[in-house]
């Protein structure tokens, strides 16, 4: 096992390699001044060349290049032009809001997915198995912030009943921050009442994510449920008197979780698209309304900074996903 | 009373291109502690049977008729009522032992599982105990029910399938082409297991195959499958020493120690018909060496003969005894 | 199945329990804003917000009355100006100290002027273009020297690029960006960037101390968010900035109290003189003329802004009206006498940019190509940019006329004309415009130190803006606040600096 | 002959509910056609001009309501499927312009390339689209074609994987058949070899596509990085509408969001009916 994590990173390194170079050749070839954008039109010529060399802009290309991967390398995203701040602070400030936001958007598409993917496999043909199919059809066709924008009009503005932006009402941030996970802090904080505040703000954003991300998963489930409901193990389970329930549960789902894990996997980063749009709708202050908010200031090291971030992210998840699924598999965990 | 009795059984398959006929009009019976072979090419129904018989025919499976186990009708038996048959009165074994185990669950819990499915409150050491003496009985070190399935190779596997299929002791157990996809050694090991399996236990059989020899040391009695119609049923050795159905005589060429005079043919020319649109007629006058005018016109009824029953123009009108 | 639905159930009814937190309490008010700040660094700082902050939490050697452009010391005592003008003395109160107990004194100050010049930041400039040199007399006086007399230097020293930073925290060569060290009423308690501040009383200021034990500020990443947290009783009082709108429902709405005052931004149109069509001064005005900014003011910001017809704010000095209300006819005759007919319009594009100026951008972009059109001589396209982009565009000359906003760095006449009308600046506004008379006008007006000779000079220069029209005044802003009834202490100031240390709650 | 063959197919097609969901697509994508085509006929006020109050609901004479300036949303919206057909089809066009020479070459060079390029464009493959959308068209600007072009990248991969294993596989059966012995160039194989057999995932992948490049066209303009107004255009009209949200203006978010949806539901049931009646489902197997 530990062989096969080592294989699984190191395989990953051309990918990542890769994606820094799309980032790279996205943000310095194509047309833009970031020096300008920074210091601002009153800025006097020997400061602009000041600022672009410090930047490194005046180097040829490769030598840029070969400085964002170093540096890139050595987790030193550059310093925001707007704030200053090192961007891979202020990557780190927001990572919690975006980590947290897509965990539950995660789990909610997953339960949705389990339940009624294989609930409408093991119905084939039947009522429930033509509502799953035109469900996730139709939140498929359904912009993401479309969908949040009339759960706030919904929940929001008619019936009141929960918040629409942000992720905690006023002194409701939990004491200590340990993990910048409201609820995880909370939790650890003992702060109850912080914990349903921050609950609460996760409903609405989570969801809509949550819902559209599902109408991929519920059908992945079906018809990877229905594949191995149609194999032979199933059908000698059913032979030895095993239940349907037991035979859904434990055997087919089971089976189908390696592949339909490899396809959440990829589908991460539809996840992680659909969170810039629902963090700028419900002002979740993650990295991704962050890159949304300094695309405006071009501020090129933040937007840098979080592209590659998101490339990192789903590389991990997707090597993390990889060994789940090994560790699921006993053939390979062997 | 028989253990088994299949009354015009007919089976439908709906697909997007049209109803398919796996099975028409076929009854045969089963006594206790007999063994039946059914036999025929692939795609002739007899599997087909074999899954109707536990009622875990695919959901696009339409099926007609009345199979009589032990006087209950499967056809019509409530779900859960069904369920409790399987297994515990009647089980199965598989042509492919590759596939046949879940792969991610070891061998342990699929007998386990198979125990919680009709006794739900026994003990975990009963179970196991139980498991481990089935397991020895078929020639299997019991420690090996903690692997996974792809620890062990095909023969193996197929040697756990059939004793999960017997951990229970069910009256009858169906073994579905349990040997097709083994190497020769290992088909005859099976086969040596399923023998001792007739010969110790007090069970019934099924075995269904398209190699009647292989068959043709431990059954009683041999059904006749064509294109979906039991073309011939009866006791083996007279099928063997006299085949009445013209198929059943093709068939028999094919094994060289079965010695038929009158035989010219030497194999059976042309295909299985389409189940879709199958012939009119007898299904197998196409390829039958003896149609006649009739045959292409009419579908056969089934004549019985001392006993036996044939599905052929050819015995109009003989009787019994002679 | 069946648990699992259950739960669900439960789950909901738990939702719709009812959402009452941050009960009400006399301790604290929470600001909302939409609003963004960058830097708390009195170097760095420039955008509004920024700037308001640091006016709760540093103060200068001078300040203003709330509620007036009053000047009155602040950290200085007393200061004295030489007669030509060019050397500032300040004596400083004596014993004053930073929030951590470090001293203000004249070093703390000359190492503040150093730094904001070193470094080069936006507001740099402020200092740099006119401090030649500060000096540290003793402890408690501080000089500094300017290269050319400056009329206006007093208002930009309260300002905050002008407030002293504690040495031994601030770092001289780079922008710092931990917890700011107060001299002001209010040291920063908590800050999570890009969510909310807390702000409590700084033990170390000098003047009264604040009223409020405790001041949060929610950032709200939109109007929307910031309404429905005002409705919601989740903040106390919400100051820029909600939608017209919204601000008009709230005016009606008996659960709150608005207030609104004047505000000296303004909002313009810039002509790149240097490219065509637009170095025709007639183009210019015939555009002029078909400007509607009534319409403007009541159709997209609903009656919150007052109309402009000149670059010099109302509620500033020396503001007169010279810009030409719309005129189609006139519009239509001198685009006619330039050539232009039904069949060969005049085709220009309007730039705007979507974000910087809030939402409404797209709209008044939108309106004022109406208007162009409904002369029926003229083509108007609509383009925009990002903010950072549309800076690039305007300092390389791609935008021959686009909108711009612009809010003052100090109170003063000169900030408004100076910057767009004097030829070495225009090029910094994206206008390129220059006219000899105009910078012998302006450069006067910054030597004379009487009112009303300076007021006469900014009145010829806005008459002969009104001939050249390079720039088109549009609207300009007001100060718009809402806040729940029981709090009290809400000064609008004519300078803008919202000061949160005068809140409390009733 | 022939039409009996096609009487064939449109009876299978009806026959289940795949087929049925292609012709509903296929319904909903030639109303959109329609409405696209005709919209000078059909809109009943010039989209880039105010045409009556501000923030009027849905009434006769503006059946879908106005917006804030008074712009009519229906005569928007009926436009605006012009903007949304143009820019879905350019980006998709653009990206199996790209992709599917690209494929073709790579996969008929194979080697080292291939694996190069292939991983290459694995790697865009798994980048969140509209992340790369996002930076493509921020650092582009607007305009049609920047949109487009952002959308485009995006989509090159999906047709690059398809025909490249496509090709491989054609090319290692060709060695096995000993075609080029016959003295058929190898490319022309290919060509004649690849095209039918692609053709229908090929299909399918643009209509899906089709539908994706709509929405992420919808997600840029909501974020801001759309095409400038007045230009019709959907994703800008909904994000407006999300302003006036809390003013309970809900025609301004409800029929942009309606029209997105049924375009997209259009383009991909379409798209999905046709992948199971290409690949038909293994629920039948069971």
């Amino acid at each position: 096992m530990k062989t096969y994590i080592l294989t699984r990173v190191i395989l990953s390194i051309p990918m990542i390699f890769i994606l820094l170079t799309v980032v790279f050749v996205i943000l310095r070839i194509l047309p833009g001044n970031p020096v300008t954008a920074m210091l601002g039109p009153k800025a006097p010529p020997e400061v602009v060349k000041s600022m672009e060399a410090q930047l490194g802009l005046d180097k040829p290309i490769i030598v840029q290049f070969g400085d964002y991967i170093a540096n890139i390398l050595r987790g030193n995203f550059g310093n925001s032009t707007v704030t200053t701040l090192p961007v891979i602070q202020e990557l780190e400030d927001r990572f919690p809001a975006t980590l947290e936001l897509t965990i539950f958007s995660m789990v909610i598409a997953v339960l949705i997915g389990i339940f009624f993917g294989s609930f409408a496999a093991s119905h084939y043909g039947k009522t429930v198995d033509v509502m799953a199919r035109i469900y996730s059809i139709f939140v498929y066709s359904m912009p993401v912030f479309w969908f949040g924008i009339m759960l706030q009009l919904i929940f929001g503005v008619w019936f009141k009943i929960l918040p629409v932006s942000g992720r905690a009402s006023p002194f409701m941030t939990p004491d200590n921050l340990y993990t910048g996970l409201y609820t995880i802090d909370a939790i650890l904080n003992g702060q109850w009442n912080v914990l349903y505040d921050a609950l609460l703000h996760l409903v609405l954003p989570s969801v809509t994510l949550g819902v559209v991300i599902s109408s991929i998963f519920v059908r992945m489930v079906r018809s990877n449920v229905l594949l191995s409901l149609s194999s032979q193990y199933v059908i000698s389970a059913r032979s030895r008197g095993v239940k349907e329930s037991k035979i859904l549960y434990a055997h087919a789902l089971k089976n189908a979780m390696i592949p339909i894990l490899t396809i959440m996997g990829l589908q991460f980063a539809l996840l992680l698209g659909g969170a810039v749009l629902t963090e700028t709708t419900f002002s979740w202050p993650g990295i991704g309304s962050y890159l949304v908010e300094r695309i405006r200031y071009r501020d090129f090291p933040a937007i840098q900074g979080a592209v590659v971030f998101f490339a990192l992210f789903v590389v991990v998840v997707s090597i993390l996903i990889d060994i789940i699924n090994a560790w699921m598999d006993p053939r390979v965990r062997y | 009373m028989n253990l088994l009795e299949v009354r015009n059984l007919e089976i439908e398959y709906l697909t997007r291109d049209g109803n398919l006929k796996a099975v028409e009009g076929v009854s045969f019976s089963l006594g206790f502690h007999e063994t039946l072979g059914l036999v025929g090419e692939s795609g002739c129904g007899k599997s087909t049977i074999g899954l109707s018989l536990l009622r875990i025919l695919p959901i696009n499976a339409r099926m007609k008729g009345r199979i009589l186990y032990k006087e209950k009708d499967v056809v019509n038996l409530p779900d859960e009522e069904m369920r409790s048959v399987r297994g515990k009165e009647i089980s199965m074994i598989f042509q492919d032992p590759m596939t046949s185990l879940d792969p991610i669950m070891r061998i342990k819990n699929q007998f386990f599982e198979t125990f919680r499915a009709h006794f739900p409150k026994m003990e975990e050491d009963e179970m196991f105990k139980i498991s481990s003496n089935v397991l020895k009985s078929i020639g299997i070190d019991p420690s090996r029910l903690e692997n996974y399935p792809f620890e062990f190779s095909g023969g193996m596997r197929q040697r756990v399938m059939i004793a999960l299929a017997i951990v229970l002791n069910p009256s009858l157990l169906i073994a579905d082409e349990p040997t097709t996809s083994l190497d020769v050694v290992v088909q005859l090991q099976i086969m040596e297991v399923l023998k001792e399996l007739k010969e110790k236990k007090d069970m019934s059989m099924i075995l269904i195959t398209h190699d009647l020899g292989l068959v043709a040391e431990i059954v009683d009695k041999v059904g006749i499958m064509y294109a979906g119609n039991l073309v011939e049923f009866g006791d083996v050795n007279s099928i063997y020493e006299k085949p009445l159905h013209p198929y059943t005589q093709l068939l028999l060429v094919s094994i060289p120690n079965v010695k038929l005079e009158d035989m010219e043919l030497k194999y059976i020319k042309g295909n299985l018909p389409s189940l879709k649109s199958p012939p009119a007629g007898c299904k197998f006058h196409p390829r039958c060496p003896f149609a006649m005018d009739i045959c292409t016109r009419e579908d056969p009824p089934t004549f019985e003969l001392n006993g036996r029953k044939v599905k052929c123009w050819l015995y109009k009108g003989e009787k019994d005894g002679s | 199945m069946r648990s699992i639905s259950k739960v669900f159930v439960l789950m909901l009814l738990l939702l719709m329990g009812v959402m009452v937190f941050a009960a009400s309490s006399k301790d604290y008010v929470i600001v909302g804003t939409t609003d963004k700040f960058t830097s708390l660094d009195p170097a760095k700082a420039y955008e509004y917000l920024s700037v308001n902050l640091l006016q709760n939490i540093m103060t200068g050697l001078v300040t203003y009355v709330p509620g007036t452009t009053q000047i009155v010391p602040a950290l200085a005592e007393k200061w004295d100006i030489s007669q030509d003008g060019l050397t500032y003395t300040f004596y400083l109160k004596k014993g004053l100290k930073f929030s951590n107990g470090d001293p203000i004194n004249a070093q703390a100050f000359k190492f503040s002027f150093d730094r904001v010049i070193k470094l080069g930041q936006d507001p740099s400039f402020l200092l740099s273009d006119v401090v030649k040199e500060t000096k540290v007399i003793d402890d408690t006086t501080f000089e500094i020297d300017l290269k050319y007399p400056f009329a206006p230097f007093i208002n930009i020293l309260a300002f905050t690029v002008a407030y002293p930073v504690d040495p031994k925290v601030y770092p001289a060569d780079q922008v710092y960006n931990g917890m700011p060290v107060s001299s002001g009423p209010y040291v920063v308690k908590r800050w999570v960037r890009d969510v909310e501040m807390e702000l409590a009383p700084n033990p170390n200021y000098y003047g009264d101390p604040a009223k409020t034990p405790t001041i949060l500020i929610k950032l709200y990443q939109d109007a929307n968010s910031l309404y429905l947290a005002l409705l919601g009783g989740e903040i106390d009082l919400a100051y820029r900035t909600l939608l017209p709108q919204q601000f008009a429902q709230l005016e009606q709405n008996k659960k709150f109290v608005t207030y609104v005052g004047q505000s000296p931004f303004m909002r313009f149109v810039v002509f790149n003189v240097k490219q065509d069509p637009f170095g025709n001064a007639k183009i210019r005005e015939a555009l002029a003329y078909a400007v509607n900014r009534d319409e403007i003011a009541n159709k997209i910001f609903a009656g919150q802004v007052k109309p402009l017809y000149t670059m010099i704010p109302v509620g500033i000095w020396g503001s007169m009206n010279v810009m030409p209300s719309q005129d189609i006819a006139k519009s239509v005759s001198i685009l006619q006498s330039l050539g232009y007919s039904k069949d060969k319009p005049l085709n220009i594009t309007l730039w705007y940019t979507p974000s910087h100026y809030g939402s409404t951008e797209a709209d008044l972009a939108l309106t004022l190509k109406n208007q162009f059109e409904s002369t029926g001589l003229i083509k108007c396209n609509v383009n925009y940019a990002e903010w950072a982009t549309y800076i690039d565009y305007w300092n390389k000359g791609v935008m021959g006329m686009f909108l711009l906003g612009w809010y003052p760095d100090y109170f003063d006449p000169d900030d408004f004309v100076w910057p767009f009308l004097q030829s070495s600046a225009s090029p910094l506004m994206g206008s390129n415009y220059s006219n000899p008379t105009m910078d012998q006008l302006l450069t006067d007006a910054r030597l004379v130190s009487d009112e009303p000779g300076r007021t006469a000079l900014y009145e010829a220069v806005q008459k002969l803006m009104a001939k050249d029209f390079p720039y088109i005044p549009l609207f300009q802003g007001e100060q718009q606040i809402v806040a729940k009834p029981e709090v009290g202490g809400v000064v609008l100031d004519p300078v803008q600096i919202f000061r949160y240390y005068l809140l409390y709650k009733k | 002959m022939i039409s009996k063959e096609i009487r064939k197919g449109l009876r299978g097609l009806f026959k289940d509910s795949s087929g049925l969901m292609a012709v509903i697509g296929f319904l909903i994508l030639a109303f959109y056609v329609v409405v696209a085509i005709f919209a000078p006929f059909i809109s009943p006020y010039n989209p880039t001009q105010p045409s009556g109050p501000s923030l009027l609901p849905p009434t006769i004479s503006h059946i879908m309501g106005t917006d804030n300036l008074g712009y009519d949303i229906f005569s928007r919206l009926v436009w605006g499927t012009r903007m949304a057909f143009a820019i879905a089809l350019i980006a998709t066009a653009i990206a199996a312009v790209v992709g599917i020479p690209v494929g073709l070459l790579v996969g008929y060079i194979g080697g080292k390339i291939d694996r190069v390029v292939t991983m290459i464009m694995d790697s865009i493959y798994a980048f969140p689209g509209l992340i790369l959308a996002i930076a493509i068209a921020a650092m582009l600007g607007p305009g049609l074609l920047n949109i487009a072009f952002s959308i485009a990248v995006v989509y090159i991969p999906t047709y690059y994987r398809v025909i490249r294993s496509q090709v491989s596989t054609v090319k290692s059966e060709l060695y096995v058949d000993g075609a080029r012995a016959i003295g058929a160039r190898t490319s022309i194989i290919i060509g004649s070899y690849v095209f039918p057999n692609v053709l229908p995932s090929t299909i399918v992948i643009f209509s899906m596509n089709l539908a994706d490049s709509i929405m992420t066209e919808a997600g840029l303009s909501f974020l801001g990085l759309g095409i400038a107004p007045p230009t019709p255009d959907w994703g800008y009209d909904l994000a407006k509408g999300q302003q006036f949200i809390l003013n309970n203006d809900w025609w301004m978010v409800l029929f942009p969001g309606l029209a997105i949806i049924t375009i997209v539901l259009g383009f991909s049931m379409f798209a999905e009916g046709l992948d199971e009646y290409f690949n038909p489902n293994i629920g039948e197997k069971r």
